[in-house]
């Protein structure tokens, strides 16, 4: 057992990170800029990205959803589009159909980057929305654990009103989409682990302007960062961020190699994440003080993006429900408690006792 | 003690109510220039029927009544969703601080025209380098021919483009921090005066910087002597505090009751962590209530105090839970076309910076309630 | 309307505080001494405050809730015997009852002091617990909303093992007892603003002695209430603590005054001493760092008793079950939002929309 | 990366599993004293069947195995509610402080005896006036015929009176702060050496305070040399935390697991409120778990350094909102009668002091995880 990532695993983060500092400012500015054009898909097919964690057989190179999750935190850091997300997403929802025919029609366009797909969900009310649709050859929505395929993807999308500057929106009627019949049940929980992964990028980037700020901003003769008032609010941010990255971690490893324990380490890292992003995130802000409550400051892109990516799939309180249901809260089927406890190291799927 | 309504503050809370329900201007139009001429008009309406400066002495054109009636007024006017008056600055600060502060004659010259909303008020106190730290401020004022050149860069100054007056906070000598401030008040209607507009994470322009090039003060405009402006500051920062509290608590109980419907929309009214997490704001919001109306009975008594800086922090911390809890009852809705909650859920975060930041309020109670020792 | 004390309400406090001050130390060295008297039944009882609310019918001085909370307080900020609070709680109990013998029968008794009366509840599995039980004539039993009375109360009670040392937890069986039949229900929240108000006490001395400490204590070259993690955690308590005071004397006052808005009051004041009490005693404590941790130092003895009475009547959960159902959560039962919204001026009555 | 035991790790665990389940010493008895003898006289079991010193070089008595090792078998020693080793100080800071920084001598001299429990050892480094603040030690260690004579008082030191060796920090010099300091070994079996026990706010003895009155140490027992005990004492601390993450998380879910029969036994495991809170207490207890093996893989590079922090504020935090929660659900049955709970409860207000509190570990990690700049 070693946790901590191999050398490949880290040239992969790394690649992705230098990439992506370059394209940031652009992610950025496409508050202010409405003719936004997407600086990082262009680039992440061309060099073979969007393959990764495609099965080989699909034109993939078959890489696992750590691998995946890597790209995703980074991407999230830089605040990117949705567009490598969201055709990943797809991805491992499409490679998890009951259908052969499903990969096989799909997968190959999503590998290739040359028929993206977009990523989105099913609302309470039936309408459709998807993120950054416009463009992408075919959409897949999730919906009630299983997802619907929208394909092709019609032009002219109407954009909705989200609190995501730096993402669109867009509305996607289900109607005339095929479901997929995701077989295995944790393919929805490996795109909650990407959704993780992207908000610990989002905490971890927030938490770094946080600091830099701390170090250069006076006032009273020192720099603010020397008080405890500040400096301890960053120590916070810094317990959330390292929980919430062991957490994807450990949570897309698992998905990678122990399916049995996903439902566990999937609940908890959404949970862990999305605690760490908007908590990081709003604190961030208050360290920049009036600063970070200007439109000019980036700072808020943070936030919002925080906001909106917790908003996709199971909500913190859905994920809390389901981690009391695997450890001893769940309702009248719960073995007793000592039988089933495990050591630590029995692995994360007997964490959960199932 | 004496929670309920005398005869006389019940039949002015009816008064009130009646003239509201009858008075009431309608719904805001849209655009934020257009805003500001709508809340223009409704001061002057308020001002017509009486009813600026509820707790001002007559003879400065106030109705002279008690703090405990500006609190009712400021209730109602809530309760009514009624636009709030334009010179909001110069009725509970800039009045104040001539009131408190201002010669005979600085009564005389700048009260009226405050309550009439002839001549609005802002506020030029905070810069880019003097936000938390106010004794930071480097905009200087300088003596020319028997009267004042001002030269620096303010910031969040809110609708000064509009504004007549600009209370002014400028370095006036090297002398040691706290001793070398001097308040001003300072036309900001003359060429010396820039004005840009400030764009917040909501999208609004509420705030601006503001540029002085040797814009020009009388000698006459000058509150509380020279070198005394850091005290006469504080005391300003202290009128915004006491009765605010009941009104902020019925503001936030009236976004609650939205909150509640909310909960209720999405089916979670029987959810026990939900319904937890939305008693436990009512409760808070409650003690913000009772805090306020216990600082009032002390403003009463006195000089308004650092208490109300515990109300601050309360409003602050509640806005922001409230607008999460929103998100969280909402879900996937909150995905997107959730216009209103969203702006509530970013404008919350300034609550906690805005008008002091809850850790100088935390810094205040420490310091000036708790007595303890202060971090050098 | 005005928010504080009178001058006789005034009065009342400063004279309890004074008698209680002298009695701390005996209070708090009850810990250490197994065979414990309580040095402030005599005095109290002697002075005439067992009578303070008791109706002027049965021998009392007619005074109300509010009058008694502010003693209450004190006792609590003191570390008082359970002996004036249960007397006290249990006279409001009494004099709700519907029965006008039961009054007639005990009132006297409890205003005197001559027959001292014990609070307590029936637990969930049957049992009675009394507080200070030991010597009193009398027991009345919160139970379900009504209450019991033991009379007489036999001798030799049995000592349960009770968090609170500066209290004993007496077992009392309620099988003979009698049911009073409490008529008005806002008896048993009147009680409820009792616990609070001695939890306010509690908290309010706790954070006197944190930020005592705090001036004094010096590391790293300074006192540590210069350093914010101390300052503002102490900033932090007397926000809970006006707060939890606001709310109280509102509650008392609304007993008095407004007993349709009682339950909404008393609800609050519950909430936010109960809070209060645990929070800043248990901040207190790190305040004092070790020291705090060790048997001699009082500040444990602050947490031990917002313990134990956090734990009689209703929880904190369930007065915010009860405040949600109150304003707007009410199941079908609710009204429309709009229209039962009241300004805060109509009272607290109005604040709950009933 | 790789979160699955090793076919070599499997077997070791299986090994202690078994080992464990054969020798178990059953429950501890009662008494503070007899409980020491108990785990002596366990850690002797341990020793006999190479279980002392899992990760210890073979070449002083350990087993020459992994950290990983060495945190499978905590876990299952936790998991197996086996009791602690009475020489448990000895073990986590003392012997791998001598590895670290003493001479070859000095290991020859104490390693051993540490595995076996033959000698006990104990931590002098907090004083009445240094706390937080530990260069503040004021026990002198005076030069005398070429030893050191040592005078002073320490407290919160655990089984000070079984212990034969103390770890001790005391002022050689007038020099400045951070250099004045030497990390010495100081048998407590002397004349100039009193103890006397400090009773805690649980009612228990577990520490002592310790006066010394010119008690002499021989300059052999001098770590890291003469002016460095601030930095030894420093490494110390660290020593105490990788690996650590994984087995309080499992003690902290077995915990957990008696809530959860609390929660059902009180019909409260449909409640939403209570369950998430309980949920998400599983949550923060996974992600220690999970930071302890980070950290772990971290240690096994190079130093421990300074993120063990976030595993002891977590381990602290989550002690006191787990007892609370308890008492939320006990509600009246929480008034009498629950020694257990009780006793959690109060011991648990101590994870936030002892071994550094909470606002020390933030500071550690903002000054030197994340670089902030000190407070002078």
């Amino acid at each position: 057992m070693r946790f901590d990532l191999d050398d490949e695993q880290r040239a992969i983060k790394q690649a992705v990170h230098d990439l992506s500092a370059a394209r940031y400012d652009a992610a950025a500015a496409n508050r202010r800029d409405s003719t936004r054009t997407d600086e990082f898909w262009p680039e992440l097919s061309a060099a073979g990205w969007t393959a990764l964690s495609v099965p080989e057989r699909w034109g993939g190179q078959g890489a696992g959803v750590l691998e995946l999750s890597l790209v995703v935190e980074e991407l999230g850091y830089a605040l990117a589009p949705a567009t490598f997300f969201g055709n990943a997403a797809a991805g491992l929802l499409v490679a998890a159909s009951q259908h052969e025919e499903h990969r096989q029609r799909w997968l190959p366009g999503i590998a290739s980057g040359e028929r993206r797909a977009a990523f989105g969900q099913v609302q309470r009310d039936g309408a459709g929305l998807a993120l950054d649709a416009e463009g992408a050859a075919i959409a897949v929505l999730a919906f009630d654990g299983d997802a619907l395929v929208v394909d092709p993807v019609p032009a002219g999308l109407e954009v909705a009103d989200g609190i995501d500057l730096t993402r669109r929106v867009h509305r996607i009627a289900p109607r005339a989409a095929e479901p997929l019949h995701v077989g295995q049940p944790h393919a929805v929980d490996c795109v909650e682990i990407l959704i993780a992964a992207e908000l610990v990028g989002v905490a971890q980037h927030a938490m770094e302007m946080a600091v830099e700020f701390a170090k250069q901003r006076q006032q009273f003769g020192r720099p603010i960062g020397a008080y405890q008032a500040v400096s301890h609010r960053c120590a916070d941010m810094l317990v959330l961020v390292e929980s919430a990255r062991s957490a994807v971690l450990s949570a897309a490893w698992t998905a990678d190699h122990e399916p049995s324990g996903l439902p566990f380490a999937a609940s908890v890292a959404k949970v862990a994440a999305v605690n760490a992003a908007w908590h990081v995130a709003a604190s961030a802000l208050q360290v920049h003080g009036g600063m970070g409550f200007t439109w000019e400051h980036p700072i808020h892109l943070f936030l919002r993006r925080a906001s909106a990516s917790s908003r996709l799939l199971g909500s913190a309180d859905q994920h809390l429900d389901r981690v009391a249901g695997l450890t001893g809260l769940g309702g009248s089927d719960h073995r007793t408690a000592e039988a089933a406890l495990p050591a630590a190291t029995d692995g994360a799927a007997a964490m959960s006792r199932h | 003690m004496d929670l309920s309504l005398s005869p006389l503050e019940l039949e002015f809370r009816d008064e009130i109510r009646a003239w509201l329900h009858d008075h009431h201007p309608g719904p805001s139009p849209d655009g934020i220039e257009e805003q500001f001429d709508f809340r223009l008009a409704w001061q002057r309406t308020l001002h017509d029927a009486g009813y600026a400066g509820i707790a001002w002495p007559q003879a400065y054109g106030g109705r002279g009544a008690t703090l405990m009636q500006q609190t009712i007024f400021n209730e109602e006017m809530v309760r009514a969703r009624a636009p709030a008056p334009a010179n909001i600055l110069g009725l509970i600060m800039g009045g104040p601080v001539v009131m408190a502060h201002g010669t005979e004659e600085q009564k005389r010259r700048f009260l009226a025209p405050i309550l009439s909303g002839e001549e609005v008020w802002c506020q030029g106190f905070s810069e880019p380098d003097a936000g938390s730290d106010l004794a930071a401020v480097r905009t200087r004022a300088e003596r020319v021919d028997g009267a004042w050149k001002i030269t620096g860069q303010k910031v969040w100054t809110s609708f000064a483009h509009r504004a007549k007056w600009c209370m002014l906070l400028a370095r006036t000598s090297e002398d040691a921090r706290y001793r070398n401030l001097t308040y001003f008040i300072c036309d900001m209607q003359q060429p010396g005066v820039t004005v840009r507009p400030l764009r917040q994470i909501t999208g609004e322009t509420e705030f601006n910087e503001v540029f002085f090039d040797t814009a020009a003060v009388a000698d006459d405009n000058v509150i509380g002597g020279v070198g005394n402006g850091w005290q006469v500051a504080l005391a300003t920062l202290m009128f915004e505090r006491p009765g605010l509290g009941a009104s902020s608590a019925l503001q936030i109980r009236m976004t609650l009751t939205e909150l509640a419907e909310l909960i209720r929309a999405h089916g979670l009214d029987a959810d026990a962590g939900i319904r937890r997490r939305y008693a436990q704001l009512v409760v808070e919001t409650e003690t913000i209530r009772l805090n306020g109306y216990r600082g009032l009975a002390r403003a009463i008594d006195g000089v308004p105090g650092p208490e109300g800086s515990i109300v601050k922090i309360q409003w602050a911390a509640i806005n922001q839970s409230l607008t999460e809890l929103a998100f969280d009852v909402l879900g996937h809705d909150g995905l997107a076309d959730q216009p209103a909650w969203t702006y509530r859920l970013l404008r919350a975060r300034a609550n906690s910076i805005e008008g002091g930041t809850s850790e100088i309020q935390r810094n205040i109670l420490a310091e000036r309630v708790l007595q303890l020792p202060r971090l050098r």
